[in-house]
């Protein structure tokens, strides 16, 4: 039991830190809030060359192998920096397919992601916008070797940025999931204007053909790999949300140091100090429990409940942590030109997705009320969905 | 005690909501947000030939400038008319206030020419102020303001700089607070000016807010736009720019601050929200999954509620107090204190209802209610820190409503 | 609209605490606490010659026929003064039997409660601890001309000093409110021992027969008019809070003022100052709600959503009070020897009682949510249970 | 990074479960309890014979003073190892702990011969120290302590009056400090004293909390019933009663509070009621209208429990700090903001849940768990005034862990 980072893990995120303080100005992100693509291609070629694309990916594929800790790390970065890179969706959907997917699908994916050449997303989520259990309504019908597609989806990462999106689809029983080339015909979208500036699509599949062979994992059985999916995609964003955050506080400690009322700088008042004590805390908290679940991942061991904690306490407390910044800053931290508001947008919107507070807590109870046998802190809890990493690595390999 | 209104303020009520019906129409509407139906362009925030119109109709019902005297053009009613009036017109998105703290002051403070001259005209808004006090290193700390008045034989020579005087590109005078003698203790020293716009050496220079592209629709909470910063290079004002005595301009805005708090639209900002995800709720319920369905957004929603209820008790508390000819030890600063706050508490709060939805701004597709919510989380926390942060406000109640004392020096922590 | 308080009213409520500041001492709330009965009868008699347990009772029966509002004003000042009087139990029950009773149970009652000569208690909740539609489980039987009751109900209030109590039963088809003398025979009482050392008790009817003509209003009837009798219970018990709380607040002010640390008085830190800001704003949002519910009662208005507000503020909010009372006094409060704590247990114990906040806030989702209409604040809210006061004074005549 | 423990640690907690299992039987919590088989009664606080064997198997198996050096009865062990021993014997209701900061006190500044005679004895539970730092007049503020010690030709008078000793009629020294030198500035005239309780001049005056009658069950937040005024007479005692330097008290004092913050018990009282309000709800649900099918509960619950996953996480990483052989910079505080603070809301969100039950004391028909939660209203806030308040910790974060700067002068409001 050592719950801080290893030397080796602070050396990756220094690294991490360096990188992006040198090639992320704030200059390219407010570029890339305007850019109808939304990243630079550069950067990502850049990120590819640290390795970061394939941190986590197999050997086979030209990735590291190493465990999901390392990329929540770099996912802090890329969050502090509020870099424009589509690392989260890429990753988290090279995962699945390395995890679910054919040889032929992780020899044509994996290795182009590694390499910076490639950027993937997902497209799960439809109208009613849930997390868990979503109703999809996008159906894939079989005709021959082809699947027809029609359905819209909502909330999509990167999509004009990506060349393969994975689609959750009805297939008569149940969910299938399918790995699509995103210049498919009968493929459009149209872009979302968030408070992120982030690109967000909503994905209009309309006859849209893919190969049966583009599936991942069985027919009607997809809902467990959607389900671990969702949880990477969870949790990694927790650590991309606490980077933003701890950065958007340590800006506005600093703003407090400097800023001068009534004779001092405003943070020298009691009020102010037990804001700045209590936004550390929250992030602190939030960086456990994050870590927390990415150890458990990575351990093989159940991790629903873990992930749930992290994306509902950082929900609650990133939010306040950067409304509490705004504060600080006062008129300041509202206006367009000062660039308090490119963490303080994002932060919130990350708030937002992949699963609110009440659908994570409703997941937390569950697995505290519903099952039998006592709960006792700090041990493990009755499990919601397991999934070991032994059965992931038989699985995957 | 009594919670309710006569029968003539019911009717009163019913009168004006009549009014609004027949006047304020969809085309009014898209006129006051700046898309006229002939496709022109005027300078954001000045009135279209619709809003004039309205203004003109509104004026004639005797509606504007209700608690002026007569003599300024003026009704010489009460508060609470001016109350019941003013919430159903900004409920209906229609502002029908004389714009912040500087119409009281020039009432208060005024000369009787300078009240001639700009009370009629500000009601018939004819005349309206931008507010002029916060500067660059003067915010919360107002007093530390360094912007000059020097005087001169026959007036002042202003150099300085304003920052979020945020209707300057639109209004046509500043209501300023500079420093007229350096050399005294800082509240000694200040000195209000009323100075038409156009006056040479006056610069606006736009600051964008993060509400601007794309805009929050009306009612967001600082959903402003746009603010400025106004620049003053050697601005020659005449000696009857004054208002007030010359150095006694701290306590002229202070007084006209702490009557600016009283009213419908300081508390109607913190809670419309409220009721809009009541409505969404209601209006959203397909299925048993809907939020409306979830017994814990349900909870969530009736605290918020009753939160609400407070903010709105608070401000007829206020009404009632200045009904009574009254003045506030904490209350005006109590409403200040919670009305903002919950107002962020709401907002945050339905970023867990909406989920993905809650993050769409007005001019995205499946934007919820044209993108209100999501703007609200960009602008609802602005309302804690204007006009009196609520840290400073929380200081008062302490200090001058509990009568707990200052502290004495630097605290030594064990 | 004035929220404020008439005169009239100010000086009823100056009279009530003169009076208690005289009468009541914190030796005698202490002597009160071990005694079995739990109410000083002297002190319960001069309250009648002021006129308290009549003040909203009809003038026929001896009552000044004051609007509610009057006795929210003296609750609260009993609370301030935590003083062992029966009032609350009393009045409300009174209150039932004067508005649904019939005329001769009017007679019975009412001319001796006005007289400090009676003491009265209701007997709804049972096991399951629920405010609104509690699962009862004692039974009426009629037989004859009498009823039979069985069952054991729970947390009733003063009922070893109640010469009658209202006992809600099961009738067949519904419930019905039947007045019963406690000492009649089979009614037996185990204390229970609460934060507020009040006296709470569980009642077990056995084979406890009263007339058919002792029950209040229609038999299987009853729901609605327990229903009003709780909303009144619950409103007054949140006058009684406030008044607690708000005296246990200035405690806590003045010692802030006093208590020195660091060279200073603790209250001249801004951490202390901005704790008792909030503790201020929140005794008063309190008193405007609990003031609103009680001033629509007495104008026949819908009230249930308002009764519910007050309920659901206070519990929290009062909690939120007395326990910062507490954490300044640091640890005198916690002694027994100290006051502090006569106010804070009852606070705290009052908290729990007729209705807990997720009971109040369900109910206004009901009527905000589930009813037909937009909803404006400070509109008519969609009625849940009507009760105009034309129709009360109409039945009661 | 690692959050599980090795095998070796896992076979620890193994074999310290089975030991308890076979051990602590109801009969030794009983005797804990002072509810003895005989009836006989015993100074509350001091152990029975049941207790005294059950310490000596815990003694023998070499769990007490696991991370004390072996020279003087320790047993030389890591501070997680004593973290999994403490955690388990914690929750089963017996506390292996020395008792406070006086041991570490002792073990940091005492002279090899104080070593070797307090800290074994510690160990074996032959000796026992109360805390004498609080005064009448010096809480949060201790510095401000008033207790004279006067040096004398041999040794030392006292005089004077502690606060809240809460073990000083059963523990057999008190771990005092005392003002040696008057006229130094306050923090450097201050001594720590290790006293015998029956030392002539000592008096103990029980002050009863409010968590006396009924008694609170054990676990519950402060749920001592009792603690202690003690007064000092002219008490006469040795030079070797001194622990460290004279006048040097305040840094020995100060350090050993800082390590006995971390651990298990202090934030093991504050999630205590979380577990069991889940395990209450498990268990207690009848029909479709217990409140463990009430959405709106159920997401407070898990809410409550991120909350305690939290102070766990806090409390791991305190431990992880200690093991590397780091300092804290503000961790510690932070854990001591978080935990009681959370407790609080824990304690009071479930009388919420319980209703009515919720009030029901320890002696109570019908209390709920022994009536656990109805005390822990009455004791949980102690936790966040105790050994450095929630207010005091966040100065520190702020000016120790974030660098912001102390105040300047009294701030006068705008």
């Amino acid at each position: 039991m050592d719950v801080l980072l290893t030397e080796e893990q602070d050396m990756i995120r220094t690294a991490a830190r360096e990188f992006l303080e040198g090639e992320c100005t704030t200059k390219l992100v407010r570029d890339m809030e305007a850019d109808p693509v939304g990243y630079p291609p550069g950067l990502w070629k850049k990120a590819a060359e640290l390795g970061w694309q394939g941190m986590c990916l197999p050997e086979d594929y030209g990735g590291s192998g190493l465990p999901l800790v390392y990329l929540g790390l770099v996912l802090q970065e890329v969050g502090r920096a509020v870099a424009p890179l589509p690392l989260h969706s890429t990753t988290v959907a090279a995962l699945t397919i390395a995890r679910d997917g054919t040889e032929a699908q992780r020899q044509a994916i994996l290795p182009a992601v590694v390499r910076g050449e490639m950027v993937l997303t997902w497209a799960i989520t439809e109208r009613d916008g849930r997390h868990f259990n979503p109703a999809i309504e996008t159906t894939a019908v079989v005709e021959g070797d082809e699947v027809v597609i029609n359905g819209t989806k909502l909330f999509v990462d990167n999509f004009p940025a990506a060349d393969h999106c994975l689609v959750a689809c009805r297939t008569g029983e149940g969910l299938s999931l399918f790995l699509v080339d995103t210049r498919s015909p009968g493929i459009s979208q149209r872009s979302l204007v968030t408070t992120a500036k982030d690109r967000q699509s909503e994905v209009i599949f309309k006859d849209v053909r893919v190969p049966v062979a583009s599936r991942i994992g069985p027919l009607n059985e997809a809902g467990p790999i959607i389900e671990v999916m969702l949880d990477r995609a969870s949790v990694l964003l927790c650590a991309q949300m606490l980077g933003a955050t701890r950065k958007d506080a340590e800006m506005a400690i600093d703003y407090a140091k400097m800023r001068e009322a009534f004779g001092q700088p405003i943070g020298a008042f009691q009020s102010v100090q037990h804001m700045c004590a209590d936004m550390i805390i929250w992030i602190d908290g939030g960086e456990l429990l994050t870590y927390e679940a990415l150890w458990r991942m990575d351990q093989g061991l159940p991790h629903s409940v873990e992930v749930s904690q992290a994306k509902a306490f950082c929900n609650d407390r990133c939010e306040a942590v950067v409304r509490n910044a705004q504060i600080i800053h006062g008129g300041i931290g509202f206006m367009m030109e000062f660039d308090l508001h490119l963490w303080f947008r994002r932060v919130s919107s990350w708030t937002m997705r992949l699963g609110t507070s009440y659908e994570h807590r409703a997941r937390i109870a569950k697995a505290l009320i519903d099952l039998p046998g006592r709960v006792i802190l700090g041990r493990p809890v009755p499990v919601v969905m397991e999934e070991t990493r032994e059965e992931e690595l038989r699985r995957s390999a | 005690m009594d919670f309710g209104y006569t029968p003539d303020q019911e009717a009163l009520r019913r009168e004006v909501l009549d009014f609004i019906e027949a006047n304020v129409t969809p085309e009014v509407l898209a006129e006051r947000d700046g898309k006229d139906a002939d496709g022109s362009t005027r300078p954001r925030g000045r009135a279209g030939p619709r809003m004039k119109e309205l203004y003109d109709k509104i004026h004639r019902r005797g509606w504007l400038g209700i608690t002026y005297p007569k003599e300024y053009g003026g009704q010489g009613g009460d508060r609470l008319t001016q109350f019941i009036v003013e919430e159903e017109f900004l409920r209906a998105g229609i502002n029908i206030g004389l714009g912040g703290s500087g119409a009281p002051a020039v009432l208060a403070a005024g000369t009787e020419e300078q009240k001639r001259y700009f009370i009629p005209r500000l009601i018939r808004r004819e005349i309206s102020f931008c507010l002029g006090f916060t500067e660059p290193h003067a915010g919360a700390d107002l007093a530390a303001l360094r912007c000059r008045a020097t005087p001169t034989q026959d007036g002042y020579i202003i150099n300085g700089q304003k920052m979020y005087t945020t209707s300057a590109h639109s209004a046509t005078h500043i209501y300023l607070m500079a420093r007229t003698d350096p050399e005294a203790p800082r509240h000694d020293g200040i000195s209000i000016f009323l100075i038409p716009m156009d006056t040479p050496g006056i610069t606006v220079r736009p600051l964008w807010t993060i509400q601007n592209n794309p805009e929050a629709p009306h009612g967001t909470t600082y959903g402003e736009a746009r603010t400025n910063e106004t620049f003053f290079d050697d601005v020659r004002i005449p000696k009857s720019a004054l208002l007030g005595e010359e150095n006694k301009g701290w306590g002229i805005g202070a007084a006209a601050l702490n009557l600016d708090r009283v009213g419908a639209s300081r508390y109607l900002i913190s809670i419309r929200r409220d009721e809009d995800i009541v409505n969404w709720l209601k209006e959203n319920r397909d299925g048993p999954d809907a939020p409306a369905e979830n017994a814990a957004i349900r909870d969530k929603v009736a605290e918020l509620w009753i939160e609400a209820q407070v903010c709105r008790l608070m401000t007829l508390r206020s009404m009632s107090i200045v009904q009574r000819g009254g003045r506030f030890t904490y209350e005006g600063s109590a409403e200040k204190v919670w009305a903002p706050e919950h107002g962020v508490k709401t907002t945050e709060a339905i970023t867990q209802m909406l989920g993905p939805y809650g993050q769409l701004l007005s001019s995205s597709p499946h934007a919820v209610e044209e993108g209100v919510f999501a703007h609200n989380v960009m602008g609802a926390f602005q309302s804690g820190i204007n006009h009196g942060s609520v840290q400073i406000m929380r200081d008062q109640i302490a200090r001058r409503g509990l009568g707990l004392p200052s502290q004495r020096r630097s605290r030594k922590p064990a």
